[in-house]
């Protein structure tokens, strides 16, 4: 009854009958059911471990998502839509926090992808993880995941992002530590755990630091905040740094990077569906939903750190022998692309390749699991130990395993950005938009040379992942060999689907224009609300700097030029006025535009060329054999090393933040025990010593008394006892002095 | 000489009469009784302490100044008589035990409360000095009561070397006193010495004499030593008797000795109430800080009590700051109501360390241990009575402590309140290791079969329990009855 | 006063004070309580002198032939007579001269240091007016005297009883 | 001319000899004297302030209950002390240390 | 009489009525207590309906709840005056609450029976009385009632140390309300009651400036009150450097034991600062608010070190506990109702959290009798449900969204950063640690190869899980749906909140 009071109380001003929030709704909560079904019921009274209904739950989702999409996105096609529900959740003082749901076309591509890979992934693992003891367990985990990951997309406040945040933390913590039993499985869980806690705080306290200036944690109502001014300069920039150190602990980008590869323990649909498609896109969804309140200054690092991330990631690749782990850095330098998209401004093409990315990521990990599935059993035929995942023992497959192979193979030719897939047009909108970004700001040359540097690596690592297991000789022998096989249909299936979904056709019906499909149209660059409040400020001096037309299209060398005039123009203007240099640097977005196009030609040669260069080391050394890799290893010598030791990343935390963190406690813990209890200890010390000679001390003391007090007021006790001799003279003669000290000193 | 009729009015003395006359009625059916003479003094003593207590309440509108003002009968004479009474009575119960067949002790014990009765009342130095005397030498014969006892007997010896030199140097003080006032009568003496501008060098060091006579019956540092010894070695009854009674009677003469000390002014450094701080300090520090260590129960309780005579000088301190108005008399009432807060508790805890001596013949410590678990009914009110000492609410000495320390506040003495909580808090180290050695430790070796067998509260020892433990509990909690009334008596 | 009575006087004052000396210093203990028979005498002397009749009388009658009688007693009662030169110990001698010295001093520097006042009684004999003071004035300290010497009585029976039953 | 002042100063003596007596003496019979010697200074000083100060008799009063007092003590003292040396054969004060700490 | 007056003073007839039963009769004694802790929840919850979330009560008498008044010592103008408002009725529902539970996880107690649970039910009491007293002497009273019968139940129901323990704890606490004694009487000798005129017990009189007189108002004065009756509340809590006795007493005591002292006592250091010393003295508080701030962060940075690098499991709940109970001193020292929301909203999670940890690492104790955390290791697949409810409790500690823990704790950051910005910048940095220590331990207890001695251990049982369950459900379900608790303290804690920063800092 008083529990209905609240809730009256605080649902009264939603708007719960729209249909779109009932679908929401529906798809957020369906899995949080299945989960709790299947993990207190699953195993004793479900039949299939109740498997069906998680998949019910997600697949019924999907269905729901994709109604939503295709009539509010595609069929409205209304690039500003915008609806939300919100209802009041904590409230202190007179402030009501309330939070809801907000949709819109960010949300609902989303929502689709999220759900879409999921459903499949849930698909899949019904044959992966057939005949798992904890079968159950799993798939109210995935629906913990599903949930939670769907709530983070939904989500309108910057609270209850970071709530379901935490949460798509916590379930990666179940699904990567699944076979606890292994301790490299629960390390990497904890280590997965606690990276994303370290950036979890960056963004807790930028969003503090948000809700001190505005008062609000609502997306929309912060953006419109800085629009407003409320909150600007160096704030502004420390809050949007803040809040991008959660992108960092959740996309692993550099420097907190060294979890991802090691989750790849989880089990292989978990690292597909978490550690590539949704969860670790999480951290780039974040910035894209906060792309309007970020700086330049703020803008910049993060363009730096997602491109060092991206290179750095894909060197690291080209040393692994682990499959997963080569798709894990893979993962990471992806990620470091599309942050790095973002960061130099290029908004739309950071979360393309954040779509694209999901469908052929999931397909190579969902392929490599099939491999691995594959190597297993052969392995597990000869009794041999050797690891399932490491590409030394495979070769030849794409003879036992065709679909596997040909999808597999689709999927890395998006990867690698060959035309016609959807990895190209988004990865070459990336290149494109750091080139740009260089053009207008030449002392800036590293970021697409951190771009392009990966582009060539991941065409090479990704070839040399294909050659290495799928062609030559199969190396584990013979007989391993007849037990391989092709994987059931249940995990083929989801196979074919995410590589047809790497496919250009899906996004744009022209394979070097992604800006003319609907998926630009649909998310074109929101204003930056920075920008538009320098804007108002610089309004009457500068008219032109503010130019927001979006799609003017000009000659190329017109718009170079145009573009170095007004590069002048505001540097000069700069002089005069610090700050608004800065607003008008900001990724280029003004005039950028010109350039964009002008440096999308350019980024498109560049990015084919480079990639057939990959293509083809990579065949050299790993398929016609013409380059030995060995002999480059040697050359390369320690950087080679490097790249083989994950540049010691791992190492140099463990001995230091880890190796600190645990100095610190047991220094604190002695000094909590040693110094603090008591002040004790070290006159405790002292007097364990003398109670060598006495003994007295540990009878009396110890006995309950260990306590500086104790010792002090024991000591004065004894000190008080010596007068008492048993001698009534001496009483007397002590009563007598005392007597007389008082008189000689306060009488006389 | 002045020949006039000489019309002596002696109605205020009706109870020591009384007390005399029963005395001597007692002496004489000791004489003639054979058997069991102590339960018949201790039955008959009793049943004459109790009539006092009603002649006293019945006089108590005799408020004034009689026989020439040697003798003041006030609410606090008759408040400190009903004390006595209570203390005598159940200290008698106590001693009954002991001395079933002797009727001498009782008759000791009461010709002491005589001494305690005239002590109340007394409001001359000689009378003061007499009374204190009557006090004091029955109880040098009553420590040695222990028969055969070399612990007795040097307990009595020690007591009486250290009485005897006392009431030397207050006689001295006194009669330096006197040389300088020229009175005897209190009162009068007071206001000859106040009205002297400054302070002469025989006002100080006859005061400082005198407190070393008053200090040493209230055991107050540093005239306290004798009080560990003649409270270890004296039988546990009389200890009873010693650590509640004779205190009180000390500090009733100390309250009368009051106006006399507040004419002190600090021409030498010495005030009234800097003198009795530093003694509160002293003593209560030097109490708590001496027993830490006891391995004798006895003993323990013994320096328990100079700290709680510390405890109860701080409201002289209080009453010496502040000679009279409305702080005057919170400072008294918290005095009295502590002491009739002490009587219970420190008798009650004296009842069961006597239960455990005669039961198992010793009251070291080790007899303790384990005894919780023997005889949790006697151990439990062992342990209400220390907690009741230590001064944790809800029992009555709390609300004694929150008295004096409510009469310090008031009174703004912050420091000598600092000094008190530290001292409180020392003093849980020993009241808590004896609870502790009572319900958490086991009887040690070859004395744990004895110890198991425990000891029971048979009926007299049962009353006497739940006399003491009755007001312990009781005076935690409603304790406004008492208080009005002691506000009463002062007003 | 006359040469005479103030050389009297002075013999007097020298009497009780050397003859307390011996009883505090003197090694034999039955040298020390015949000494304090000299202290007591010269106190009543010094009574004598100061008009005191009736206490220097009382003096030499309680103090002379009753408590010394006692202490007499005592010494041969707690010790094994053998000769009259029973030896006494002492100790702590030189330490508890520090802090008795300084009361001595201290008072010796208040006797002198004080202006006393002066209020000189007429002499004359004083037996009749302290009769009178006792049983008026101090009617109650004298009857409690009596209860007092009684219980004191009883005591000392009890203990000296107790003695008698120990052997 | 002797006066109040030599008689204080007796007394003074007198008691400061006691004290001495007291704290030094072994044998509890000369401790008994020692305090007599204290008790008779303290009677002297009554009697010497009521001839030459005061002017009134209570210190005579004083000084003869001093008296009386110290003939109840000295009774009651030698009978612990024959307690004592009946138990102890000995009326040493200083061998009585039984009682400490 | 006050439905108050029935659920304080309940337990003690329980105590009593158990105190005269059979003492070998536990079964009957066991069900005595459990009933009377019954009784006195069901009374408590049925309270809840009645209890008007719109009265703010703190420094109102007439919008205190439930109240019931007497002279007690008219000598003293003492008064058994009680009452409930937002911030005491949360906690007297924890207490009957946990109370209620831990009697059923005593039921292991095998010594003393009889004892053991007249303690219980004495203690209860006390808590019960502290928190509804709105007398201050009272309020002592019940104070130091709780000192004894824990002093006993650690004393004799403990572990090995126990004795050592027991006498730690009581120094510490005892020194601790000694001081809180000598301020109470400085503040009672200078307030005036505004009806009679005299002095005053009442702290909500002695909440009105105006009826406060003499040296009280010096701001000297008002520095040394402040700081004694901050001791004497800090050594409950316990802040740092006060906080030693608790990990002591925590692995010494008894399961129930060290539920309820973590659960309920601890609570008491913070609802005393909130309930006496803010609204009595507020402007040095405000002006100390720093300092508050500075020993919560502390507490937080510390308490998590400490219980990283422990060893026994106990000892790391116990630290976590201290931990936590930094983030109530940061909360509340912001003197915003965000922040002072938070801080009771924590202390009420903390109390359910805490609790269902205690409760947990006695189920292990039980079984493998140690608590050494290296010493267990893969007990996930022989314990799955026990593992389950960890894990629930791991990170409802770790303060995890949709657990209630979260929200108290992002409360406190938001109203804590918003004036203390630096203390919680480093405060957050306490949530990487909590991480990382309960992480650990969860990997040491649970994942990796089941040790060989414990593969036959038994799952957590029925009884255990009926104490765990409704800890469980309040913990999720406070966390998804926070209003019943938070719209509790609502009005009270706003009106603080105005209170507190309507006044002028030293």
């Amino acid at each position: 009854m008083y529990l209905r009071q609240f809730a009256v109380g605080a649902l009264e001003n939603s708007n719960i009958d729209n249909i779109m929030f009932q679908l929401a709704i529906y798809i957020l909560l369906a899995p949080l059911v299945a989960f709790t079904i299947n993990i207190f019921w699953g195993k004793r009274y479900l039949p299939r471990g109740g498997d069906w209904i998680s998949i019910t739950a997600i697949w019924s989702g999907c269905a729901f998502a994709l109604y939503m999409f295709f009539t509010k996105v595609l069929g409205n096609y209304d690039p500003n839509y915008f609806q939300s529900w919100q209802f009041d959740w904590i409230r202190w003082g007179d402030y009501q926090l309330r939070i809801g749901i907000a949709l819109d076309n960010v949300s609902l591509i989303m929502l689709v992808v999220v759900t879409l890979v999921s459903s499949l992934i849930h698909l899949y693992s019904t044959a992966y993880m057939k005949g798992d003891p904890k079968y159950h367990r799993f798939f109210a985990f995935l629906s913990f995941f599903s949930f939670s990951m769907i709530g983070l997309v939904l989500a309108d406040n910057l609270l209850i992002i970071f709530c379901f945040w935490e949460l798509v933390g916590l379930s990666s913590y179940f699904l990567i530590g699944f076979w606890h039993e292994k301790d490299s499985a629960a390390n990497a869980a904890k280590k997965a755990f606690v990276a994303n806690r370290i950036g979890d705080v960056g963004m807790l306290i930028g969003i503090l630091l948000v809700f001190t200036a505005m008062g609000t944690l609502n997306v929309t109502e912060v953006i419109a905040g800085v629009a407003a001014g409320k909150m600007g300069g160096m704030a502004l920039t420390i809050a949007g740094l803040c809040l991008f150190c959660g992108a960092i602990g959740k996309s692993a980008q550099f420097p907190l990077h060294v979890w991802l590869p090691d989750a790849m323990e989880g089990p292989t649909p978990v690292s597909a569906l978490i550690h590539a498609a949704t969860m670790v896109a999480a951290g780039v969804y974040l910035v894209v939903r906060i792309f309007a309140i970020l700086t330049p200054e703020a803008s910049l690092v993060i363009a730096y750190i997602g491109g060092f991330t991206a290179l750095f990631a894909a060197t690291i690749a080209v040393a692994q022998y682990d499959i997963k782990r080569v798709l894990a850095y893979s993962t990471l330098s992806q990620l470091g692309y599309m942050v790095m998209a973002l960061g130099v401004g290029s908004y739309t093409a950071g979360f393309f390749h954040l779509v694209t990315h999901a469908m052929f990521k999931a397909c190579l990990f969902l392929g490599s699991g099939s491999v691995i599935h594959a190597m297993h059993g052969a392995l597990h035929h000869i009794h041999s130990h050797d690891d399932a995942q490491d590409m030394r023992f495979m070769g030849g497959l794409k003879k036992y395993m065709p679909v596997t192979f040909i999808t597999f193979l689709i999927a890395t030719v998006s990867l690698s950005g060959v035309p016609l897939t959807s990895g190209f047009m988004s990865k070459d909108a990336i290149l494109g938009g750091s080139l740009a970004y260089f053009m207008m700001h030449p002392q800036h040359w590293l970021l697409p040379v951190f771009g392009f540097g990966a582009a060539i690596l991941t065409a090479f690592y990704m070839f040399r992942l294909v050659y290495m297991t799928f062609f030559g000789e199969f190396k584990s022998g013979p007989e391993a060999a007849t037990a391989l096989h092709e994987s059931p249909r249940a995990m083929t299936i989801p196979l074919i689907v995410l590589g047809a979904l790497s496919i250009f056709v899906f996004y744009s019906f022209n394979p070097f224009n992604p800006a003319s499909g609907w998926f630009s149209t649909l998310n074109p660059q929101p204003d930056r609300a920075y920008e538009q409040l320098q804007a108002v400020a610089a309004h009457d001096t500068h008219a032109e700097a503010k130019s927001h037309d979006s799609h003017s299209k000009h000659e190329a060398v017109e718009k170079a030029e145009h573009n170095d005039s007004h590069g002048t123009v505001v540097e000069s203007h700069g002089e005069e006025h610090g700050e608004e240099v800065h607003a008008t640097d900001a990724g280029g977005h003004g005039g950028g535009h010109d350039v964009h196009h002008t440096a999308h030609l350019i980024a498109m040669v560049i990015s084919i060329i480079l990639a057939t260069l990959g293509i083809l080391i990579a065949t050299m050394g790993y398929y016609w054999h013409k380059i030995d890799p060995n002999v480059w290893k040697k050359r390369l010598g320690p950087v080679y090393l490097g790249m083989y030791h994950k540049w010691w990343w791992d190492e140099i935390y463990e001995y230091t933040f880890i190796g600190g963190t645990k100095l610190t406690a047991n220094i604190l813990a002695w000094f909590d025990g040693a110094v603090i209890d008591g002040l004790v200890n070290f006159v405790a010390t002292i007097g364990r010593f003398v109670s060598v000679v006495h003994g007295w001390f540990d009878l009396y003391v110890v006995d309950g008394l260990v306590n500086l007090t104790a010792w002090i007021v024991g000591i004065f006790g004894r000190f008080t006892r010596l007068f008492q001799g048993g001698q009534i003279q001496r009483y007397v003669l002590y009563t007598i002095a005392l007597v007389a000290v008082f008189i000689i000193l306060k009488v006389l | 000489m002045n020949q006039s009729p000489i019309n002596i009015d002696l109605s205020p003395m009706i109870p020591e009469l009384t007390l005399v006359g029963g005395l001597l009625l007692l002496l004489i059916v000791d004489l003639l009784a054979k058997r069991n003479k102590g339960i018949i003094a201790a039955v008959g003593g009793s049943i004459l302490l109790f009539v006092l207590m009603i002649i006293t309440i019945s006089a108590e509108e005799r408020v004034g100044s009689y026989l020439f003002g040697t003798v003041i009968q006030d609410g606090i004479t008759v408040f400190f008589r009903l004390l006595f009474c209570l203390a005598g009575i159940i200290s008698l119960g106590l001693m009954s035990y002991r001395f079933k067949d002797e009727g001498e002790p009782h008759l000791l014990i009461l010709s002491c409360i005589l001494g305690m009765f005239l002590l109340a009342g007394a409001n001359d130095i000689i009378m003061l000095f007499v009374a204190i005397e009557m006090v004091s030498i029955p109880a040098y014969v009553l420590a040695g009561y222990g028969r055969k006892d070399m612990k007795s007997a040097e307990a009595s010896l020690k007591y009486v070397l250290y009485g005897a030199v006392s009431s030397g140097m207050m006689l001295y003080g006194f009669s330096l006193l006197y040389g300088i006032s020229g009175a005897t009568n209190l009162p009068e003496m007071a206001a000859k010495l106040g009205t002297v501008s400054g302070t002469s060098l025989p006002h100080v060091m006859g005061l400082v004499l005198v407190f070393a006579g008053i200090g040493y019956k209230i055991a107050m540092v540093p005239f306290h030593f004798w009080c560990p010894d003649v409270y270890e070695g004296s039988p546990t009854a009389v200890t009873a008797f010693f650590s509640v009674a004779p205190k009180a009677a000390g500090f009733a003469a100390l309250l009368r000795l009051m106006p006399v000390y507040v004419t002190l002014e600090p021409t030498y450094g010495v005030t009234a109430v800097g003198m009795i701080t530093i003694g509160s300090a002293m003593t209560m520090t030097l109490g708590n800080l001496g027993a830490i260590w006891q391995d004798s129960v006895k003993r323990l309780l013994a320096y328990s009590s100079i700290a709680h005579a510390g405890y109860l000088l701080m409201g002289f301190a209080v009453l010496a700051a502040y000679p009279e108005g409305e702080i005057h008399d919170l400072a008294t009432a918290a005095v009295m109501f502590y002491l009739v807060v002490y009587v219970f508790m420190n008798l009650g805890a004296f009842l069961i360390v006597d239960l455990v001596e005669r039961n198992f013949g010793g009251e070291h410590i080790k007899w303790f241990r384990g005894f919780g678990k023997s005889s949790p009914i006697p151990a439990l009110a062992l342990a209400v009575f220390l907690f009741s000492l230590i001064g944790l609410p809800p029992l009555a000495g709390f609300i004694g402590k929150f008295y004096l320390f409510s009469a310090l506040v008031k009174g703004k003495l912050f420091a000598l309140a600092i000094i008190a909580i530290a001292n409180t808090v020392v003093s849980l180290f020993y009241y808590v290791r004896l609870i502790r050695d009572m319900f958490l430790y086991e009887a040690e070796g070859n004395i744990a079969d004895q110890v198991a067998a425990g000891a029971k509260l048979k009926t007299l020892g049962g009353i006497l329990a739940i006399v003491t433990l009755i007001p312990t509990l009781v005076l935690g909690i409603f304790w406004g009855q008492l208080a009005n009334w002691i506000q009463l008596k002062v007003w | 006063m006359n040469i005479l009575g103030e050389i009297v006087f002075w013999v007097f004052v020298l009497l009780t004070i050397g003859s307390s000396m011996v009883v505090v210093f003197h090694s034999r203990i039955i040298y020390s309580a015949f000494a304090l028979l000299f202290t007591f005498f010269g106190i009543a002397g010094l009574y004598v002198f100061l008009a005191a009749d009736f206490l220097a009388a009382s003096q030499v009658l309680i103090y002379v032939g009753g408590i010394l009688t006692l202490i007499i007693f005592g010494v041969f009662m707690t010790t094994k007579i053998t000769t009259l030169s029973i030896p006494q110990l002492t100790h702590h001698r030189y330490i508890a001269l520090i802090p008795i010295g300084l009361v001595f001093y201290a008072l010796v520097h208040m006797i002198f240091k004080t202006s006393w006042p002066v209020n000189v009684l007429d002499v004359g004999p004083t037996t009749q007016m302290l009769g009178q003071l006792l049983l008026t004035k101090y009617l109650v300290p004298f009857e409690l005297a009596s209860v007092l010497l009684l219980a004191a009585l009883v005591g000392a029976m009890r203990l000296a009883r107790m003695f008698r039953e120990a052997d | 001319m002797h006066c109040l002042d030599s008689y204080l100063f007796v007394s003074a003596a007198m008691f400061v000899l006691g004290l001495l007596a007291v704290v030094t003496r072994k044998n509890a019979v000369s401790i008994l004297m020692g305090i007599e010697l204290m008790l008779n200074a303290g009677a002297l000083n009554f009697v010497a302030f009521s001839r030459f100060s005061t002017a009134n008799l209570d210190g005579h009063v004083a000084a003869l209950f001093i008296l009386i007092i110290a003939a109840a003590e000295a009774a009651v003292a030698l009978a612990i002390f024959l307690n004592l040396y009946r138990l102890k054969a000995t009326s040493e004060v200083d061998k009585a240390n039984l009682l400490r700490g | 009489m006050s439905p108050l007056t029935l659920i304080t003073f309940l337990p003690v007839v329980g105590a009593a009525i158990i105190l005269a039963l059979p003492r070998h009769n536990h079964k009957l004694i066991q069900w005595t207590a459990l009933f009377t802790a019954l009784v006195v929840l069901i009374i408590t919850a049925s309270l809840y309906p009645q209890f008007d979330m719109q009265k703010v009560g703190i420094n109102q008498e007439a919008t205190f709840q439930f109240t019931e008044k007497h002279s007690w010592i008219p000598a003293f103008n003492i008064n058994y005056h009680v009452g409930v408002d937002g911030l005491s009725f949360p906690m007297i529902l924890l207490t009957a609450l946990l109370s209620f539970l831990c009697i059923p996880a005593s039921f292991g107690i095998k010594k003393g029976v009889q004892g053991y649970f007249a303690l219980f039910l004495l203690l209860e009491t006390g808590m019960m009385g502290t928190f509804i007293a709105l007398d201050f002497f009272l309020f002592y009273v019940f104070w130091e009632i709780m000192l004894l019968p824990m002093y006993f139940l650690i004393g004799i129901w403990g572990g090995p140390r126990r004795i050592y323990a027991a006498i730690k704890f009581f120094l510490y606490t005892l020194i601790g309300s000694v001081m809180m004694l000598v301020v109470m009487l400085m503040l009672y000798f200078n307030t005036i009651d505004p009806v009679t005129g005299g002095h005053t017990f009442n702290m909500l009189h002695m909440m009105d400036q105006a009826n406060q007189t003499g040296i009280i108002l010096l701001h000297s004065t008002r520095i040394i009150m402040f700081f004694g009756l901050y001791i004497g509340f800090a050594i409950k809590i316990p802040a740092f450097p006060f906080h030693t006795w608790l990990p002591d007493a925590h692995v010494e005591a008894p399961t129930a034991i060290s539920v309820i002292l973590a659960g309920v006592l601890l609570k008491m250091g913070t609802y005393g600062i909130i309930r006496i010393l803010y609204p009595i003295l507020p402007e040095t508080t405000v002006s100390f608010g720093w300092f508050i701030a500075l020993i919560g962060m502390i507490n937080i940075i510390y308490g998590a070190f400490c219980a990283m690098a422990q060893t026994d499991l106990k000892k790391l709940v116990a630290y976590s506990s201290i931990s936590h109970m930094g983030y109530v001193m940061l909360g509340m020292s912001a003197f915003t109702a965000a922040g002072l929301q938070g801080a009771v909203f924590q202390m009420f999670n903390h109390g359910t959290i805490t609790a269902m940890l205690f409760l947990l690492v006695g189920v292990i104790y039980d079984r493998a009798h140690h608590r050494q955390i290296n010493g267990f290791g893969g007990l996930a697949n022989v314990m799955p449900r026990y593992m389950g409810i960890t894990l629930l409790a791991f990170f409802a500690g770790m303060g995890l969204p949709g657990l209630s823990g979260f929200i108290s704790e992002a409360m406190v950051f938001i109203g804590a950063f918003q004036v203390w910005k630096v203390h919680t910048i480093i405060a957050i940095f306490g949530i990487i640690i909590t991480a990382g220590y309960l992480l650990w331990t969860l990997q040491r207890v649970f994942f990796g190869e089941t040790n060989p001695k414990y593969l036959d251990i038994k799952d957590i049982n029925g009884r255990e899980l009926f104490t765990l369950i409704p800890l469980g459900i309040i913990v999720i379900f406070l966390g998804i749906w926070p209003h019943p608790v938070l719209d509790l303290m609502n009005s009270s804690l706003s009106h603080l909140a105005n209170m507190m920063s309507s006044v002028t800092p030293l």
